[in-house]
């Protein structure tokens, strides 16, 4: 049944018992989305350390989609440098976009693979991508203060 | 059709998408009319007739395409303003509900301050927290321009309007109100003639969002005693790209014009315009005729089936729905247990299972039901839900599709273990 | 339809309006397509198809036909969006170029003050004397709310926009200039490269009308260099119900929306909203998915034809029909007399017949002109004419039609015994 | 052919020889009336004497229908008393609704019966009506004005 390709064994374990899951206080930037075509919201800390991801907490309601997606994204990218973080961003917004073509390179996405499922059901790669992206503004944010702030010693 | 008995069977039959099969050879079963609704042949083909024999723009040529053309989108008119009973002239086509209620905001907000319907600082505007977001934001913003206040009716535990403070809500400062007939979540029916009563007191215009009544039951703006009233034709059998804004010909013919343009003037130079008479006063640009030509083969087809009949067999299913359905274990509708007051809409939660999730292993199924806020994301919150799953039911349903979405709901609840 | 010559004839047959005959069993010459177009079999099918197996509400739904529905809808924006050489999220789509042009002058409207898009006291709004109605009155509504000032490019007794004036038209003042691709009266294409290099050294944005340019010849937004462009589906062989804003996505995604409610919203609590990004900020309710599916199917029709022949073929008949009317006595052609910068739209005056009279004449031949001021009216009273009779041309006349209307137009003079 | 319907001789006449076209400086009232979708127009001066049509004179521009019309209303309704002149109308307003169904009634619409036709052509009807509507709001304004200055007599 394609519904088991949709909820692998991997994802209803992250979905019941979420990684990272709790805000941390120590943190670099916090943001918070909405997927408003069906209200779940995320918030997500972040904090980087020398363009290092050092940590990421988060919190929210959502689809075991959405919260198995955010579990396994943070435990992934946790402890990774912020380019390798987005090399695998990019590499799983590819997967997202595959239609059910790839399976997922999984030296790279490792348990995120499970998540090759979704790109055959269009109105859940939302779900899957939320925290994604919700990593992606943050270090976005994170990385342009840290710019500037940096400037700002530079100049003062 | 026959005048016999109603057989939902035998009149699924006239709507095309029911021969289609949907993942993995499922029967479709469409519990989402909520949300848009199926069409019968007869409306498809009154829009092909339209386009294959009688195209042409209205309002603008004299040839018989054109004479032909205006007698088909003025006969659709006509046919809307009997199924409502109001007036030839009180009703402006739009392109949805959402178009009709901004048109209403935008109307009022284009009045001089001299005109009755100028909405000033201080004047209040009065909504509720089942609205679906098309029956709030246009009001919010409106508010906001002019400096009025907005309140509202909030909702008890159980989903019902809560009127008990309907003094205090509905003061003299209510200039509107505008309020939904039926939940689009919960299936309530307000206490409508009550609202209706104190509002027009106070002398404010009760706008009502009849999205999911006109549909479901039979209405008539003179017994309601309403100002405006708002739906959708794609909710009512009819095409998409259509809605109907009806309102009482006293008030439509002393407010401004909403969108201008083409057909909609009496006369016009560079600098300065004047209005035509109502409906087209309202109407601007070459309209949707094909989409009014459908609505019209809609709404005649609700009329041979019967108002009554269709409302009946709705109540029938629901009542069947939601007594099983909260015999679930784990299970919770979200809206009155009851069915005084209710129409054909089920929203419930499955306790640890996301509704996205649960539409999904639904949809494994072959049953279409809706997950989500539903457009009322106040509501969501006063309910303390994130969201949830939606059951909405039409003439085309049967009880097998009851039998079908309960057996789902075990279904889901195995499929996640809880 | 093939990839050789170009055969209207054959190409009628796709039409299936064509099959019909008008008053006592003439053939139909319908020459109004500046009103509007017929429609294809293919876009009918389109509309159909979606209707009996993809029917169901966008952005909403998690279950396969919602999958179906969103596919194909957003599939028809990317077709859009192709064929004006755009992208996706540049395309927004509306009920006509009518509210298309409305939402822009609404959503400026709308800005606040701090906004680059705000209109205020001072602040200048180009139009022209050519403007259609729809492109006229809500830029003069808007000035009236903004206090801004509305200035225009006037006409030339030849029926050409007189630019020689161009400088002190569009001044430092000038925040938007709004102005018609190719006039719906005379056939006149406008110089856009020399007012929009003015609009753009100046700071203004540019807002083209493109309802008779998009169907007839290859549109390239990014070529022309404008900001904002509007039309309606319904003249290039679409549906009815649809029309189209294209917009440079750096501006949509800054500017406010118009319609508010379901799916264009962030966020909702009872007193505020935030909006979704573009397109979806600009698209409230339900869409007209149907509409949009048949527009893509229209445009698909016209692009196997190609834009170029399709433009060609009416520049054939055009000059055609030019230098026979212009060559009967008493008839005066309102416009360009010659092919220079023109379209495929001829008005003309018989002397000593009113315009009404001649449509009626030559409708009993069935021949479908419009009579008239075309919705626009100070034009009319520019070229000093109480109305005109208008033949347009599209990809389905044929040198038969031409000959007819020639012919058409002698009978008129006969049966007035002028 | 049913254009001859249309344009009975009688309309033609009317069109090009109209009778009471240019205005009169003798009036009760004037009134502008346009038809927004041909752009056709009409300005008609009404003298009332005693709850009598005194005289009409009318002028515009406008198709053969709605000169014609014009023409023949004016002259048909000049020297009736208004509640004859509005029975006159009822009877025209009918014919105009009768979708080619009634020649008309000769004894009161006289030569009006020539635009039986225009029923058979429903966008046509607007300029038959053009300027009896014109007289109808003339004749309405002008009672009502006469009405209040007599109420204004009495009281003052
Ligand atoms: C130049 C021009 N602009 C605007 C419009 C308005 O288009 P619509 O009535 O489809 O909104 C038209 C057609 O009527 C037109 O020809
Ligand atoms: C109660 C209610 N109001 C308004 C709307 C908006 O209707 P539409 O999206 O067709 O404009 C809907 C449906 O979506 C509704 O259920």
């Amino acid at each position: 049944m394609d519904l088991d390709s949709l909820y692998q064994e991997v994802i209803l374990d992250h979905y019941k018992h979420p990684l990272h899951k709790g805000l941390s206080e120590e943190k670099t930037i916090q943001v918070h989305h909405v997927n408003p075509s069906c209200g779940d919201e995320i918030t997500l800390n972040l904090l980087l350390e020398a363009n290092m991801v050092a940590d990421i907490s988060w919190d929210g309601v959502g689809c075991s989609i959405s919260q198995a997606s955010t579990s396994i994204m943070s435990d992934l990218l946790i402890g990774k440098s912020i380019s390798e973080a987005f090399s695998i961003l990019d590499e799983f917004s590819g997967l997202m976009q595959s239609k059910g073509g790839s399976k997922g390179n999984e030296e790279v996405l490792e348990d995120a693979v499970a998540l090759a499922g979704v790109s055959k059901f269009p109105a859940r790669i939302k779900c899957a991508l939320l925290g994604w992206m919700a990593f992606k503004d943050a270090a976005s944010q994170g990385m342009s203060d840290e710019a500037s702030n940096k400037q700002g010693e530079e100049n003062g | 059709m026959t005048n016999s008995v109603f057989d939902p069977v035998a009149l699924r039959s006239d709507f095309p998408i029911f021969q289609r099969t949907v993942r993995g050879g499922a029967r479709l079963v469409f519990l989402d009319s909520g949300a848009t609704s199926q069409k019968p042949r007869s409306v498809l083909d009154a829009e092909r007739n339209f386009y294959e024999n009688h195209n042409a723009a209205v309002n603008r040529g004299s040839y018989l395409l054109a004479e032909e053309a205006n007698a088909a989108y003025e006969s659709a008119r006509q046919s809307v303003a009997d199924f409502l009973n109001g007036k030839f002239e009180e009703v402006i086509f739009t392109k949805s509900a959402t178009e009709s209620l901004n048109l209403l905001a935008y109307s009022f907000g284009n009045s001089q301050s001299s005109s009755k319907f100028a909405v000033k600082p201080g004047d209040g505007i009065v909504v509720s927290e089942i609205e679906h977001h098309a029956n709030l934001i246009p009001w919010q913003q409106l508010a906001k321009r002019t400096g009025a206040e907005l309140s509202w009716f909030s909702v008890t535990p159980e989903g019902r309007l809560d009127l008990s403070n309907i003094d205090q809500v509905i003061t003299e400062k209510t200039k509107i109100v505008a309020i939904t007939h039926q939940s689009n979540v919960l299936g309530t029916i307000i206490p409508l003639a009550e609202i209706v009563k104190r509002a027009h007191a106070v002398g404010a215009l009760v706008v009502l969002d009849a999205c999911q009544s006109v549909p479901h039951f039979s209405i008539d703006v003179a017994a309601l005693g309403i100002d405006f009233l708002a739906f959708s034709g794609h909710k009512a059998l009819g095409p998409t790209g259509i809605g109907v804004l009806w309102g009482r010909s006293e008030l439509l013919s002393e407010m401004e014009p909403f969108l201008t343009g083409g057909s909609m003037i009496e006369s016009v130079t560079m600098t300065d315009a004047t209005w035509a008479p109502i409906p087209r006063r309202f109407e601007a640009g070459v309209p949707n005729m094909a989409q009014a030509v459908g609505l019209e083969a809609a709404l005649k087809y609700l009329t041979e089936v019967g108002m009554e009949r269709v409302h009946g067999h709705e109540l029938d299913l629901t009542a069947s729905a939601l007594s099983q359905i909260s015999d679930i274990p784990g299970v919770k509708v979200v809206g009155p247990l009851d069915m005084k007051d209710r129409g054909g809409v089920i929203s419930f939660t499955v306790e640890g299972v996301h509704p996205h999730d649960v539409g999904q292993v639904l949809d494994s199924f072959g049953i279409a039901v809706r997950t989500g806020h539903h457009c009322a994301w106040p509501l969501m919150r006063r309910m303390n839900v994130v969201g949830t799953t939606r059951a909405s039911f039409y003439l085309y349903n049967t009880e097998d599709d009851v039998v079908a979405l309960v057996d789902g709901i075990r279904s889901v609840q195995k499929y996640f273990g809880v």
